[in-house]
């Protein structure tokens, strides 16, 4: 659902992954790896459209893709399901019961975004993801701030999403008990070389 | 010097002005640029140096 | 050989490096030999008087003033086009020169006012005009500067000067429209054609060939500092890279 | 789309939305002009239409870095980016609610206040009809500056100096209408033009918009 071949993606003018290559089919969940500052966050929003790629060749159907970012997306004076069914209505997707449900949040449904805890918005935040519809999960740090019961909920969210024949592609620190390949980003890291070949002849 | 009668201050001020604006521009400019350049020039040799 | 060569940072600059001693130079001629001769050397204008001695500042700079921005919107489109740095670079380091030349144009046009209108500043179209493109410039030069990113920046800047020169064309109707009339009973003006005869026409040409000259030289120039500019934060970035692998 | 439309006005008209503040603006501009003019009705009366059109531009400015600014912080201008809805419809529907949330209250209040300017009875007609043709320019346009800007700390000041001269067109032709409005001066040229600008602004514009706010999520 995913093909990346020879990769890169550049943060603010600078290469920070180079030579990546990887494919991601349906039912399988990829994990990437590597300490802050090694790209993921810029690959994940490459792989979302946000930004083109520095070069090589990213082949994967955006209207397949849902993203979900680091930052929550919510608004705090909207209720928990106001939130939700704007973005149903953007995905054209019915009924967000389902999503509720996955991640526990049927007793919160009228409570305004604002007043929840961080760990309660970032429920929110990846309920989104099941009213997208999409096939491809696209996840910046999804359990950030949420604890044991929470990571349990989201990580049998994101098992019955593969199961139906859905991808997730995220970047993780712990270890979600989902089965998925772990992409180690180290080895890919862009050297001083890459940036040459990059710098539109100025070097 | 001609005689520019009554609009000796109009024309005077106006010549006075502009070249100073123009003069103003050229100097800014070269100052810029002789600054970039030696500030560049300190980089490539440090980079030389390190290898 | 073909011309985007040149959109090459290191082929512009030894190309530039080449070519600018003789640009300063012939400005310089152009320049000083066109306003010495009009300043010391032309009659008075039989209405104008001596004032008609501005013209040889106010009409080239005016000239420039808009031609800058034009030179902009073309190095802007290339830009987007065709994606070659030296052509966006271009682009900022002609904007503070064009901005210069609607200053001069604005001042002299009010110096100029002052003795023939009875007032430094009337909101004639064609002031009032180049005060709107004072603000465009302003605006185009603000966003160069606050933005970090390079390539941001020079995207960004390169769409608002084409929306930019859509909305300056628009002010300039809109303006003509909004002082219909007001000024139509001044017989006088700086840059009216007819008020131009021969006498005043051939140190004008000289003036106007020497500002748009002094114009190319300095973009050359200016644009050479951009590109070292970019060049040295380049190599730092690479050092830096260097540095944390 | 609709959906996108509601949450925005949902959102502006809920505590903390600020609707109603660039209304709040307008007002205390009208009312500070008297201070500063002096009371004369005469003098107030020739003033009236172009400083209602400026105010309206004012408080419509002032209101603009909210337009996209709240979505970018919280993220979900990234989201919005990757929905299945194009950007320029994005800011089209954007533009469209801060006109709903601002530039149509202006317009509406425009001729109460012209009344504390001693407005002649021809200009209530008109100062409402040109801002009511005007202000969607002014919201489209300002949209324009606001995604230039999104990504700027202080961005505010920088979207003014951005925008103003973009609005210069606008305001000629607007204020024109509502002044020739009146005086019982003929007006078809400035409202056909001012209308022009309206429909070219809002045809053209988003695309502009959708270019500039996809360099900054870049």
């Amino acid at each position: 659902m995913i093909e990346a071949r020879d990769l890169g993606v550049s943060r603010g003018g600078l290469p920070v992954l180079t030579g990546l290559s990887f494919t991601l089919g349906a039912g399988e969940a990829l994990i990437l790896r590597g300490p802050n500052g090694s790209g993921k966050t810029t690959l994940l929003r490459t792989l979302a459209g946000l930004q083109p790629p520095l070069h090589g060749e990213l082949i994967c159907d955006l209207d397949e893709i849902a993203y979900g970012a680091h930052a929550d997306g919510l608004k705090p004076t909207l209720t928990v399901a106001e939130n939700l069914q704007f973005w149903a209505k953007v995905f054209g997707v019915v009924t967000i019961t389902p999503a509720l449900a996955a991640l526990d949040l049927q007793a919160l449904r009228d409570r305004p975004a604002g007043g929840l805890s961080a760990g309660q918005k970032r429920r929110l935040s990846l309920a989104r993801l099941m009213v997208t519809g999409r096939r491809v999960w696209v996840l910046d740090e999804p359990t950030v701030s949420l604890d044991g019961t929470s990571v349990a909920l989201f990580a049998a969210m994101v098992q019955g999403h593969l199961n139906s024949g859905g991808a997730a592609i995220m970047a993780t620190h712990i270890d979600l008990g989902v089965a998925g390949r772990v992409l180690d980003l180290a080895p890919f890291r862009a050297t001083s070389a890459a940036y040459v070949a990059d710098e539109g002849g100025f070097l | 010097m001609p005689d520019l009668g009554k609009y000796t201050d109009t024309v005077l001020s106006a010549y006075g002005v502009s070249l100073l604006l123009l003069l103003g521009l050229l100097v800014l400019t070269l100052r810029r640029g002789a600054k970039i350049r030696a500030r560049l020039r300190e980089v490539e040799h440090r980079i030389e140096r390190n290898g | 050989m073909s011309i985007w060569e040149y959109a090459n940072p290191k082929k512009f600059l030894t190309t530039s490096e080449r070519l600018l001693p003789p640009l300063w130079g012939l400005s310089a001629v152009l320049m000083l030999g066109g306003l010495i001769w009009g300043f010391f050397f032309t009659p008075d204008d039989y209405r104008q008087g001596a004032t008609v001695k501005i013209i040889y500042l106010h009409v080239p700079a005016a000239l420039m003033a808009i031609n800058a921005w034009f030179m902009m919107l073309v190095a802007s489109l290339i830009w987007v086009i065709r994606r070659h740095h030296v052509s966006a670079l271009a682009a900022r380091a002609a904007a503070p020169v064009g901005i210069v030349m609607t200053l001069i144009a604005l001042v002299t046009g009010a110096i100029w006012g002052q003795p023939m209108w009875g007032t430094w500043w009337a909101w004639d179209p064609r002031l009032t005009s180049f005060l709107v493109l004072f603000l465009f410039y302003l605006g185009y030069i603000a966003l160069w500067e606050a933005i970090d990113n390079p390539d941001t920046a020079a995207d960004l800047t390169a769409i608002l000067c084409l929306v930019g020169s859509v909305f300056a064309v628009l002010s300039r109707y809109a303006v003509n429209f909004w002082n219909q009339g007001l000024h139509q009973g001044a017989s006088l003006s700086l840059d009216k054609e007819e008020n131009v005869a021969d006498v005043f026409a051939y140190p004008l040409y000289a003036c106007m060939a020497g500002f748009a000259v002094f114009f190319v030289a300095l973009v050359f120039y200016r644009t050479g500092t951009e590109i070292r500019a970019r060049r040295m934060a380049a190599l730092i970035a690479r050092e830096r890279m260097a540095a944390d692998a | 789309m609709s959906a996108l439309l509601l949450r925005d006005l949902r959102l502006a008209l809920r505590a903390g939305g600020g609707f109603g503040l660039g209304l709040a603006f307008f007002l205390i501009v009208t009312v500070m002009v008297p201070f500063s003019v002096g009371p004369t009705p005469e003098t107030l009366a020739v003033i009236a239409p172009g400083v209602l059109w400026l105010g309206a531009l004012l408080a419509c400015l002032l209101s603009l870095d909210r337009v996209l600014a709240l979505d970018w912080e919280d993220g979900s201008l990234d989201l919005l980016a990757t929905a299945p809805v194009p950007l320029e419809a994005v800011v089209s529907i954007k533009a469209l609610a801060h006109w709903l949330t601002t530039g149509l209250p202006l317009v509406l209040a425009a001729p109460l206040l012209g009344v504390l300017l001693n407005l002649p009875a021809p200009g209530y007609l008109w100062i409402t009809l040109s801002l009511l043709i005007g202000t969607p320019a002014l919201s489209v346009i300002g949209t324009f500056g606001a995604a230039l800007t999104v990504g700027l700390k202080r961005g505010g000041l920088l979207l003014s100096l951005l925008v103003m001269p973009l609005y210069v067109p606008v305001l000629i032709f607007g204020a024109e209408v509502a002044r020739r409005g009146a005086s019982h001066l003929p007006l078809e040229a400035p409202l056909l033009m001012l209308a022009g600008l309206t429909l070219g602004t809002i045809a053209l514009m988003p695309f502009a918009s959708a270019a500039v706010l996809r360099v900054n999520l870049r």
